[in-house]
């Protein structure tokens, strides 16, 4: 038996186009907790995919548990104890938690037939072992996504698994949660299961992991024990840069008020939010998963209607009755699920950038424009320096930054006086938020009120002038960001 | 309790059961003849073939694809068997046809799986494809006409009643054909395929997410594959329960059929996207088209009007289900939230 | 050579049309030059091809959407009837109708065909039914309602001068036996020229082209960027509703009558048209050009076998269904090689 | 080289026609000179029809002999074929204007009564009947309908036509026409007779009355052919199928195309040389229609003496 439980050597994958993975190397101890980091974009999900199964390998081999594969199948994969967590979850929507959580063992174990009282046994072992309470019959679609998440995680565990991986499990998690998975993944361990975690998350892979490979576009860099490792080092590695970050100063003069909301209420979702928001100030709404922030972002770009309440742009009452509406008096929104609700992922970059500004690069008989949406294009593309050879690739061709950067350059774009960002870095490298909150604050400095929803406290803190902390549908405090710490916004939020 | 209600308000199935006995009053109501043994197995013995192409097509949408392949999928199978079966003069019972038809079923099945599956393009267009193939290879390779005479033990079983129906007032009798226990059959083989067999949880796990059944590890292409050749089989067994019902064999009039089956499955709440329907939607929504089609006479409507009446009642028919599923769907997550918050 | 390759490589579902197309004109002029390439032939191909290249036309954007049209046959039947019907109402004891009713008539014909199509439109953006159904519905409707109007016969003796403006040919060069000469540009193909034109215009050169392709691409996210996804979709029904109602005009030109039932087979065969030229049927792809091209193929195909006494023309059916499937199997390899299939 | 003469009928695979087809190829086997073929659509379709001949004429063959689908429709796509010069013979089309001569095996208004006739006869002379026609859009089938009730108006005092379902369609389809008819006579329970069109209404009708075991109280009789209809025939079910044979039409169309084309004088009363067109008439006030000697009944006794 070897040192290692998986050695992955030498794996190269290409794709139309893209090398995404180029002779990188990984190995893996049982029972160790390893991190796997990187840039958006730098090959982490493929060699996942590659170790689990669901893509070939171009070159190189896997060694798992002393046996060599050139080629794996998921369900060889599954037998030997990997289990994958995706970064998409890979669950089924459409059928219920107890078979999300049941399939995989079933399938695994070459069961031909369902025997739904077995089913239900393993699917509650399952949840048991996380104290994860959900009825068992509900339709997965319905779940929030942190919840999908849950039974993603919940699946994996059920496994005798000796190798665990799990792809960005936290991006949709807030802390209380991922308290509760780190203890789990500390239990695991104690069981002798190897776990490889996949974050961007500095503070996280600090916390948890024992050992760490970073990639770089398809490369190999490093790999070492996380004790050796520090904030500088690790962003350098990742990035190959070096930056500082800074705290926003609200630096524009004269701001007038922009946005006011008065007593707006959703019914069953919240009620009673007010808040007033001037040019050159980021607002920072933050609170936990279901304290109905999201559902006010969405009620404040018209995508739900409101019962109660007004919203004033720049004085005057809009009644948000859809997106255009929004648009229209000058708020933008960056949604909180970049590939279900921010992307046409097949489509161009360009036609991404311009299409909800599209009817004003148009002449008469609205006929588009060419040399000024290309020149339009080519701006957002050099200002959020998008990273790509041409913009009339598709959007899917990019990694997770520079999808978000397209995702604002569609918003900047419109020229809002109001930007409302739900989640902006969610699942984005450290490199790209960092660029991500520098345009924010440049933004903020021109003059646009900003507005940022997001768990992620640091961010928030940093960035924001201003703080509301949300709890049950209702406002629950408004500390002042540059002299509260992390601790006491979190004892807001619980 | 009112949990279970609400769940049931906000399901398709529940908006066309209420079309659906709406409707049988209506019937009831202008002609007495609705509730009389005999009209009950008569529309019974009108569903069988729609209901077993129903079937099929409902296995197709469930794995987020459309089949308009099977008319002619299931005239060419019947025509073949029972051309060969006259041709070599076949005098015995009915178990000879049926295994052919369900071995060409599975060829021509296996012919659309390979595309489907194996090659992986969407079904809607392999299926316009092989149904016109089909139909060429049908008519032109294989010359087909009417045949009047059929082999005696399809002309047997197909006259063959489960039991007669009588109604005592007007003396009128309905046989139950037997062929209804094909339609049974398939039903019960199906409900067990689906719900109670990983490869039906397959179909369904596809339909919602293909590359999640993959990784979780579905054998996506086997299932695509299988699941063609078994809606082969059982299209093919309608095509041949079609021409002993009607003691001939009529190689075009089965033909147009697919739309009007489709729009029942889908009808009967089965998502157009894959992934969500149940079997009984899909017999409800099917038994609702062969309903309206069979009774417009006993309803009054003239001859003239039929088409605008049908037409009329599936846009309204599908309008209000659609319209108050969206309704209490919304009303439904909105009182989720708000049990949340308190 | 070179600027061939690229031109290959642009797009190479098209390429491999024109590659079959150019194929099977080499093929007919080898096999009988003189029957095909006459100078009667292919103006009459041309005039016969608007009828349902213009409902193709109205299939295509609605699948762009991620939508289907099922209603164009029905459209273009009940407008051609009340069109007809209101032409008969209006020559004076004379008989006389002044030629400039033609154009009023094509104009009013458009807006049936709008108001037919918003409907539609509606339905499914609106009232959320999905687009099979709601089609397929307001087909059968429309028809039904047709056949209410006209009890069933064909509306005939139309004002002789609407076929002969529009059913007639420019450029009177080709002589007949009998002293006649005919010409040799459709004036129905013009009128589907400029309905071409106009659509692909309106696809690559506005925002609304944008548009449509984005909300094909995914509806969500066209509603998350402000899109006015329903205004949207009722436009691009609305569209598709016109253009089936000149296809109906067209028919009512060429056959100098019209009927509830004219035209039924051209439903499936506009989808087949439109799934040959590349159309996506989940939406968010597909090129005008790849349906003329269809379109093109389909009818010289069609025109060709006509030329071979012996051949059957259900051989046609099952050309069409090889073609297509051809392609599609073409396409499959060209973009996964052996070597990169997973 | 000799003449290409081309038969299009409304469709391929209807019993009717492929009957008709073999009449025309025996006839080409026997008149090698021309190049004789029938060529039709895949589905009975007045659009394909249209198309089909317009092709024809495009291909400029020398003689078209067609069986209309929907006469309004066929009319331009005539027109045309004429303009070209090319000779137009129609069946089943005596209102057709662009046609060089029309051939009708009989008149339809007489065969519709002929029907009736027979009907009447299976009823005993009275009681309650409707009319089936394949659809309410069909030429011929509305004509022999309407002949049919004028007939029963006339000497049948006690046929009565029922007033609410006059007519029913059962769209060329031997299974709908058994569910209509099972309507009927659910709903009316007076109900004794109905006529049939199309060769699939009266098989259909006769498989509802047996099921419905109404054999001997409710009667059809229609059009049929008779290798089809022999066991209908023979249990009793239908007593009276009435048609002309589609093989020698086809023939007479494409004798009279030969004759016009050689230049040969029309001119009544014209031999043809096929049997039952032996000595055709022209119509009374028309110089096109040119009319036969009648049509066939067949019945239990004489079904197996066609060879058809
Ligand atoms: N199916 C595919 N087809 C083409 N290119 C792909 C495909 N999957 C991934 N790529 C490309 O391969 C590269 C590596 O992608 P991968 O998903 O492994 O990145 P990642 O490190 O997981 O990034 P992220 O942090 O955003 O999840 C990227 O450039 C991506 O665009
Ligand atoms: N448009 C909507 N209509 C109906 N229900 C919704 C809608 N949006 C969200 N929900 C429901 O609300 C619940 C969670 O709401 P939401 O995700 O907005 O909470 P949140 O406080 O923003 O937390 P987080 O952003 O961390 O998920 C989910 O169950 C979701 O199904
Ligand atoms: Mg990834
Ligand atoms: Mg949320």
């Amino acid at each position: 038996m070897s040192e290692y439980l998986l050695k992955a050597v030498d794996i190269s994958k290409a794709f139309v186009g893209v090398q995404a993975l180029d002779a990188v190397s990984l190995d893996i101890r049982p029972g160790e907790i390893h991190c796997l980091a990187g840039e958006n974009g730098c090959g982490k999900s493929t060699l996942i995919k590659i170790i689990s199964g669901v893509y070939q390998q171009d070159a190189g081999y896997i060694e798992f548990n002393g046996k060599r594969f050139t080629r794996i199948t998921p369900l060889e994969a599954i037998a030997m104890g990997i289990q994958v967590i995706y970064q998409d979850f890979s669950i089924f929507p459409n059928l219920t938690v107890m078979e999300n959580l049941a399939f995989n063992t079933e399938l695994a174990a070459g069961r031909r037939l369902v025997n739904k009282r077995r089913m239900r046994t393993v699917a509650e072992e399952a949840l048991s072992k996380i104290n994860f309470d959900i009825e068992l019959d509900r339709l997965v679609g319905s779940l929030s996504v942190a919840e999908k998440q849950m039974v993603a995680i919940c699946r994996a565990l059920m496994f005798d698994a000796k190798l665990i991986i799990m792809d960005e499990p936290t991006t949709a998690l807030t802390r209380k949660e991922v308290r509760a998975l780190f203890e789990i993944i500390l239990k695991l361990k104690e069981q002798g299961i190897a776990i490889l975690f996949v974050s961007h998350k500095l503070n996280e892979v600090f916390e948890i992991s024992e050992r760490f490979t970073i990639f770089r576009s398809g490369k190999h860099i490093v790999s070492g024990n996380t004790s050796e490792l520090d904030d500088r080092k690790f962003s350098y590695y990742m990035t190959g840069r070096e930056f500082d970050a800074e705290p926003f100063r609200p630096r524009y003069e004269g701001g007038e008020c922009v946005l006011e909301v008065e007593n707006l209420a959703i019914e069953g979702a919240f009620e009673d939010v007010s808040f007033r928001l001037c040019r050159g100030e980021i607002l920072g709404i933050t609170g936990l998963l279901d304290s109905g922030r999201s559902e006010l972002a969405l009620a404040l770009f018209g995508l739900r209607r409101s019962t109660g309440g007004r919203i004033l742009v720049k004085g005057k009452e809009i009644a948000m009755g859809s997106p255009r509406d929004a648009i229209e008096a000058g708020i933008g929104y960056v949604p909180e699920d970049r590939l279900s609700e921010g992307l046409f992922l097949p489509r161009s970059i360009a036609d991404n950038i311009v299409i909800s500004e599209i009817d004003r690069l148009t002449g008469a008989l609205s006929v588009l424009d060419f040399r000024r949406y290309r020149q339009e294009v080519e701006d957002w593309v050099r200002a959020l320096s998008i990273a790509t050879p041409d913009p009339e690739n598709a959007c899917s061709t990019l990694s997770g930054g520079n999808q978000q950067r397209v995702v604002l350059a569609k918003w900047l774009a419109c020229k809002p006086d109001v930007l409302v960002l739900n989640g902006p870095t969610v699942g984005v490298d450290i490199g790209s938020k960092h660029d991500i909150h520098r345009i924010l604050q440049r933004l903020a400095n021109e003059g646009m009120a900003v507005i940022i929803i997001s768990d992620d406290l640091p961010e928030v803190l940093q960035n924001c002038s201003h703080l509301l902390i949300m709890k049950d549908g209702r406002i629950v405090a408004r500390p002042d960001p540059g002299s509260t710490d992390e601790n006491t916004v979190l004892s807001h939020m619980l | 309790m009112k949990k279970k209600f609400r769940k049931l308000i906000s399901r398709t199935e529940f908006y066309i059961a209420l079309v659906f006995l709406a409707l049988c009053l209506l019937i009831q109501l202008r002609s007495g003849q609705f509730f009389t043994p005999n009209n009950i197995v008569d529309i019974l013995s009108a569903l069988v073939v729609p209901g077993i192409f129903a079937v099929g097509a409902f296995m197709v949408i469930i794995s987020g694809g459309f089949d308009v392949s099977f008319p002619a999928l299931a005239s060419l199978t019947s025509f073949v068997t029972t051309k060969v079966l006259l041709d070599a003069g076949w005098q015995g019972g009915v178990w000879l046809p049926f295994l052919i038809a369900l071995v060409l079923g599975a060829l021509l099945g296996a012919f659309n799986g390979l595309f489907i599956g194996y090659f992986e393009l969407p079904a809607m267009i392999v299926t316009l494809g092989s149904s016109s193939f089909f139909k060429g290879l049908m008519q032109g390779a294989l010359n087909s006409k009417q045949l009047a005479v059929i082999p005696v033990g399809m002309r047997s079983f197909g006259t063959s009643a489960l039991f007669v129906a009588k109604n005592v007032e007007s003396g009128l009798t309905s046989r139950m054909p037997t062929t209804f226990l094909v339609l049974a059959g398939v039903l019960l083989v199906t409900w067990f395929l689906l719900n109670r067999t990983m490869f039906g949880r397959g179909i369904y796990a596809i339909g919602g997410n293909p590359v999640s059944a993959h990784r979780a590890g579905f054998n996506v292409r086997r299932t695509r594959f299988l699941l063609l050749v078994y809606v082969g089989m059982i299209s093919a067994l309608a095509g041949l329960c079609r021409v002993c019902m009607m003691q001939q064999m009529h190689p075009t009039n089965m033909l147009g059929m697919e739309m009007n089956v489709i729009a029942g499955v889908v009808l009967g709440g089965t998502a157009i996207i894959g992934g969500a329907g149940t079997l009984f939607g899909c017999m409800l929504g099917t038994g609702l088209i062969v309903l309206v089609e069979n009774s417009m006479i006993l309803i009054g409507i003239p001859t003239v009007w039929k088409d605008a009446f049908v037409g009329a009642l599936i846009v309204i028919g599908t309008g209000i289900s659609a319209f108050q599923v969206n309704r209490a769907r919304r009303a439904g997550l909105r009182n989720v939230r708000k049990g949340a918050a308190l | 050579m070179n600027a061939l390759l690229k031109f290959y490589r642009r797009d190479r579902h098209i390429s491999r049309l024109v590659i079959m197309l150019a194929g099977w004109l080499i093929f007919m002029a080898i096999t009988c030059f003189d029957k095909f390439f006459s100078i009667r032939n292919f103006p009459t191909i041309a005039s016969v091809i608007p009828e349902y290249g213009l409902m193709s036309l109205g299939a295509m954007v609605c699948m762009i959407t991620g939508g289907i049209d099922l209603s164009g046959v029905g459209i273009a039947n009940l407008t051609s009837i009340t069109m007809a019907l209101f032409m008969k109402s209006l020559p004076d004891e004379t008989g006389y109708v002044t030629p400039w009713m033609v154009p009023l008539v094509l104009l009013m014909a458009i807006l049936c065909g709008l108001c037919a199509g918003a409907v539609n439109g509606t339905l499914i953006s609106k009232v959320k039914i999905p687009p099979i159904l709601a089609t397929l519905g307001i087909n059968q409707l429309l028809t039904g309602i047709a056949m209410v109007i006209t009890n069933g016969p064909a509306v005939q003796n139309i004002p002789p001068v609407y076929s002969s403006m529009i059913n007639n040919k420019l450029l009177k060069v080709v002589p007949g036996k009998r002293g006649t000469v005919s010409g040799l540009i459709p004036v129905q193909l013009l009128i589907f020229v400029a309905v071409v034109l106009l659509i692909w215009f309106l696809m690559a050169r506005t925002s609304y082209g944008k548009k449509l392709y984005m909300i094909g691409t995914n509806e969500n996210v066209a509603r998350y960027s402000g899109l006015k996804v329903d205004r949207m979709l009722i436009k691009t029904y609305a569209m598709s509703g016109a253009c089936a109602a000149l296809g109906g005009m067209i028919m009512l030109a060429n056959y100098s009558s019209a009927r509830a039932d004219y035209g039924s087979q051209y439903t499936l065969q506009c989808i087949l048209i439109v799934v040959l030229g590349g159309v996506s049927p989940t939406g968010g792809r597909g090129k005008i050009s790849g349906v003329m091209l269809a379109i093109v193929l389909l009818s010289l195909l069609e025109a060709g076998i006509n030329r071979f006494p012996q051949i059957s023309s259900y051989y046609i059916t099952m050309i069409w269904g090889a073609v297509l499937l051809l392609v599609m199997v073409l396409n499959y390899f060209a973009e996964n090689p052996i070597r990169k299939r997973r | 080289d000799g003449y290409e003469i081309v038969v299009v009928p409304k469709d391929e695979s209807n019993p009717w026609f492929v009957r008709m087809k073999t009449g025309v190829d025996e006839y080409a086997a026997a008149h090698p000179e021309d190049t004789i073929y029938q060529k039709g659509t895949p589905e009975i379709d007045a659009t394909l029809q249209y198309q089909l001949v317009m092709d024809l004429v495009a291909q400029e063959v020398d003689a078209i002999c067609v069986v209309p689908v929907d006469l309004a429709s066929i009319e331009p796509a005539l027109k045309a074929a004429m303009d070209a010069g090319i000779v137009v013979i129609a069946h089943e089309g005596a209102a057709l204007e662009n046609v060089d001569y029309d051939i009708e095996a009989f008149n339809n208004e007489l065969y519709g009564a002929f029907i009736m006739d027979n009907l009447a006869a299976a009823m005993g002379e009275e009681g309650l009947y409707t009319t089936m026609v394949a659809d309410l859009t069909n030429g011929s089938h509305n004509e022999w309908a309407d002949g049919g009730v004028k007939r029963a108006g006339e000497p049948y005092p006690g046929m009565t036509l029922l007033a609410d379902e006059p007519r029913v369609e059962s769209h060329d389809n031997g299974d709908i026409a058994y569910n209509v008819a099972k309507e009927l006579f659910k709903k009316y329970p007076d109900l004794k007779g109905v006529m049939g069109t199309s060769s699939f209404d009266a098989p259909g009708i006769a498989r509802a009355i047996e099921e419905l075991g109404l054999s001997g109280k409710v009667f059809t009789a229609g059009t049929g052919m008779p290798g089809d209809n022999a066991a209908l025939l023979k249990s009793g079910a239908v007593q009276y199928l009435t048609l002309w044979d589609p093989a020698l039409a086809g023939q007479a169309m494409v004798a009279l195309a030969q004759k016009v084309l050689n230049g040969e004088a029309v001119a009544a009363p014209l031999d043809l040389g096929v049997e039952g067109y032996g000595a055709l008439e022209f119509k009374a006030g028309s110089d096109t229609v040119l009319e036969g000697q009648g049509w066939i009944t067949i019945t239990a006794e004489n079904v197996d003496s066609f060879g058809f």
